[in-house]
């Protein structure tokens, strides 16, 4: 099971946070010798955690995005380690290929039992690799069909938890029909009748991220993001330029709460401060209990409401004029 | 201008030819076309007669929604649905332009409200509803318009138990809705979901280009899928995927001949044979469970359409 | 369009009936200068064509082994062209591969509009390596697939055309997991509520024939054969020996009339003398009529009747005894 | 001897050893057992105690229907399906030996009648419908009787809405059955296809080894399939392959671990680990939709079964 023993490795807007503390250290080495600032030693103490507070009270969107991409961020599999210790992973798309950017299995949570299924970004750079950064392949996205379709025969509610930077743009994935394996998934998950609850838990990256959230309820990690295209891509496409990517992160209104304001996400689910690397534990306790509440609430509906509620949902997301 | 007044004038334009005057640089330029290609010079006229194919070299030029539809459509069979719809402005976007200053210089450019023109036509006699889409209006990109005017089509046609035709051409999704242009990739196919339960045919026809969040949604999703020669159709740009995997890919990598070869497209067909196939496929699944036909030699369209 | 314009080529056991012929062309050169040989010419071609029925009539298992794989005889596209000249062809799995040894399409016949799939075996050589000799790839089976799918959404007969000496027995193939490309046409064959006939036009190879041959008629051309292995295999596991072919064929009863005896075919349809190569039109419209007839009576029933009566029909087969 | 007095005659050889006299080579060969992977030489009954499995190399040796019974079901809940199904000999089959003087061989070695065991009986207290294939009798091929057998057991599992488990080993059609055994693929998958449709769990369970027509129907179809480690599992034979593509396989091509690399297995779980994950599985699956459970910790197994 992985952890986050490690000491948070911390972001580039923390660097305040950082000196802050560094002086702190400074001071609490003197304390032995000068008994008197016990006093600044606690003014520091407090205005370190007013600086902390308030510098997550207002992160700028690429801060979330960086903390959405930290490399210490809870993945995947953390999360179904944490929630089911005894969960079964379940392998293969049954046609030739395994992807490991893309988990599935059966999983408990709260009583309730899933199937589940998220993008996996790797830790390791082994990892990594073999995970081409949480980047699916179209086997990867069959993979996760045939969990829906186990879900729908055996009732069961589907989990998806999200954190990929879009599908893998490589050769053989082209040749062997990343779209459609992207679009079929589209398609299918609006016909189940079992509750889809989907998390995006870091990088929701564009048609990548969505084969997978076609969901009754999306929620969404406090520091997540989620959009069309990778602000890079944005910022390179729209400005012609890659210095411009903070501007694409604010242009495109990628963070949580603004997914939320845009009504295409349910909830924003709180993060340990500092981000969900700061505390695994807490962070999967979370979104284990938005998930739940979720699934108690949709669990109420009949197999055809389920399906029909998730079918408008959808239908009506959009912002358009009529000249008529 | 509706699309009825586009076709009167230009009908008007075309019989009233004033070529009798020396030519502006700009009018000599319009007269001729280069062949993308293989570089010869076509006289543009002569381009348009051919569907605009290189008569030379087979090459498929990119076409408005417009003149597809006069291509493929029965005369003055074609009635537009939601024509008034266009876009707002969600996201208050703005990069180097605000997003309402180019949506107006997208319908200058191609005359069009937004990328898609839909509506149902008669295709050589077969009624059908058609979505067309235009990469001359703002790439072809799908934002909260195109998707929703691609859903509506969709349900007119389960509604009216018709056929369904969309002939794609786009760059992928509109970046200037940010998350709510994503979303059309999942409100179309939703769409589609319950109009395949139906038991309704849909016919997905790629032209040069279409990408990104379009394929991956309503254009891969035909029970049936045609493309044109050549037409470049992916998922991911040729370039992102370069610079992914740090090497050259095939030329004629994402080409439609290229798809045929990978199991991805039915069928390639030129266009000069693609309302014939339509006709065909349409009748092909038209009429009811074990129905039979009268005579063996119904529409008549040569296998080579299709190439083996 | 393919055609048999080019003479028959004979086959060994054909022999006899060639030397025969030799003679009477010989006599017939004669007869300008011996008028009175006459009557002997009129004796022989009698005699050819006592000869001819009588060989025919009395062939050997692997003498039909050897017209079933005659390297003229007509294959798949064969058929479709003749039954329908504006047959259009589908393609691709959708997935990474259009397989070229397994062809779909729609096509009518006789007033019927199908789905047509069938199995080819390629005529040149280019062609043959192409289509691995007949033996589809999994990518095959998941294109049939698509199209046994297609014929359910839309309500239309399915024909299959079997002429294959098997599944194609590669490394990829199986990696691609063949089996289950197999395993899972079986199954979906079994489901579908749309009359399925299939026809052995040439060799019935082994599971990689079944998996287009769960049908509700299957019918065989005369001369085709239809096997768990092939007699080459056969011999070699049962006898050890690669000589054995022909005690194999004979023991294994694979010819139309056996497999017709054994309750596994429903019909066999005649072919021109000598064998279907003689005259692909002929062989086409024999098809066809056969086809048809079966169609028109399964037309008949409702969808929950056409699938219970092709699950029945094939619940039903197997021989044993109960000890109690 | 029926199902009940091998288990009970078992017991007696095992409670009255007799090991004090002079052991005949024969007896000696019996009492040690040398690993196929690691040449070890094993005392049998240790070996037997350690499930069969190598206690050095983990290699998973082949075992027949009776033990893999006796070690995954619960202890006398046995109950067997149809012990009375023999084969006939439709054909009248001859090779080097009539049919029936072979199947009279393969009941001396394997002392069962047919290749497959079927009954139902608990799991760690889970009751299921089980079909265990013997590869030691008639090397596991699948003729009438199998194919009848498995046909029964899932119908029965379905009637009684049981969940279904098949542990497969079999070295692919029964020849001498000629076509009828071919049959026997589409019977078998035609029966699980209303199983599955009624919803009901199967899972399939491949062992050393399995292949051909047992693999092509039944075996590949489970809504879950597990594998055992080491075994090789396949449509075609090694040697066939090698044969046909001129060129050598990876040494370990069609393995367990081969497999479940190319996605084609759902997990690969030792055999001391079998009944549990089993167990598991059938908890997971099993009461209505929208249940909940009690506890988050059920039928406690690790994860570590399913190898990442
Ligand atoms: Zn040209
Ligand atoms: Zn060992």
């Amino acid at each position: 099971m992985a952890n986050n023993d490690r000491k948070p490795v911390p972001l580039e807007f923390e660097q305040p946070l950082l000196a802050l503390a560094a002086q702190i250290e400074t001071v609490e080495k003197q304390l032995a010798d000068n008994p008197d600032i016990e006093e600044d030693l606690t003014r520091l103490h407090e205005q370190y955690e007013l600086l902390r507070r308030s510098l997550y009270a207002k992160l700028r969107p690429i801060d979330h995005l960086a903390i959405a991409r930290h490399p210490q961020r809870p993945y995947t599999r953390d999360y179904f380690e944490r929630w089911d210790p005894n969960w079964l992973e379940l392998h293969g798309d049954r046609k030739g290929a395994d992807d490991p950017a893309m988990v599935t299995g059966l999983v408990q949570l709260a009583g309730h039992k899933l199937v589940a299924v998220g993008t996996q970004k790797g830790r390791s750079l082994k990892d990594k690799q073999a995970c081409n950064f949480g980047m699916p392949q179209p086997e990867g996205y069959r993979k996760a069909l045939r969990a829906f379709h186990h879900a729908q025969k055996f009732g069961l509610p589907v989990v998806t938890l999200i954190d990929t930077p879009g599908a893998y743009p490589g050769m053989t994935a082209e040749e062997h029909n990343q779209s459609e394996a992207i679009a079929i998934n589209l398609l299918e998950l609006a016909g189940l009748t079992v509750p889809v609850v989907a998390v995006v838990t870091g990088e929701g990256g564009s048609g990548g991220a969505l084969a997978i959230g076609v969901a009754n309820r999306v929620l969404m990690l406090e520091h997540a993001v989620y959009s069309t295209i990778s602000p890079e891509g944005c910022a390179s496409i729209l400005w012609r330029s890659a210095d411009k990517v903070s501007e694409a992160c604010q242009a495109m209104k990628m963070t949580a709460r603004e997914i939320f304001h845009l009504g295409v996400s349910d909830e924003v689910i709180e993060e340990p401060l500092g981000g969900a690397h700061h505390d695994y534990a807490l962070t999967a306790n979370n979104v284990a209990a938005a998930v739940a509440r979720h699934l108690d609430d949709l669990c109420k509906l009949t197999p055809a409401q389920v399906r029909s509620a998730r079918q408008s949902k959808f239908r009506r997301m959009g912002s358009m004029q009529d000249a008529h | 201008m509706d699309l009825k007044e586009w076709f009167a004038s230009r009908q008007k334009r075309r019989d009233n030819p004033e070529v009798k005057q020396p030519l502006t640089t700009e009018e000599y330029c319009a007269l001729w076309t280069q062949c993308f290609q293989c570089r010869e010079l076509l006289y543009t006229r002569d381009l348009r007669g051919n569907l605009f194919v290189c008569p030379k070299c087979q090459y498929h030029f990119r076409i408005s929604a417009l003149d597809r539809i006069e291509q493929m459509v029965d005369e003055e069979s074609f009635q537009e649905l939601d024509a008034g719809l266009c876009s707002a402005d969600p996201l208050q976007f703005v990069d180097t332009d605000p997003y309402p200053k180019r949506q107006e210089e997208a319908t200058r450019k191609s005359g069009l409200k937004e990328a898609v023109v839909t509506g149902v036509g008669k295709i050589l006699g077969r009624t059908a509803a058609i979505g067309v889409m235009d990469f001359g209006h703002f790439g072809g990109s799908m934002g909260s318009v195109v998707g929703e005017k691609v859903a509506r089509l969709i349900e007119h046609a389960q509604k009216n138990k018709l056929p369904l035709i969309i002939i794609s051409s786009s760059g992928g999704a509109r970046m200037q809705e940010g998350i709510l242009s994503l979303m059309q990739m999942a409100k179309t196919s939703s769409v589609l979901k319950s109009f395949s339960d139906a038991g309704l045919l849909y016919i997905s026809v790629l032209t040069e280009p279409t990408y990104g969040g379009v394929t991956a949604s309503f254009a891969m999703l035909g029970d049936l899928i045609i493309a044109e020669p050549g037409a470049r159709i992916g998922f991911a740009g040729r370039r992102v995927i370069e610079q992914t995997i740090r090497q050259k890919l095939p030329a004629d990598f994402q080409t439609a001949e290229y798809l045929f070869k990978h199991g991805q497209v039915d069928m390639v067909v030129e266009r000069v044979k693609l309302a014939e196939v339509l006709a065909h496929l349409i009748d092909f699944h038209s009429g009811k469970r074990g129905d039979k036909v009268q005579t063996t030699q119904a529409s008549g369209v040569k296998t080579s359409a299709s190439r083996a």
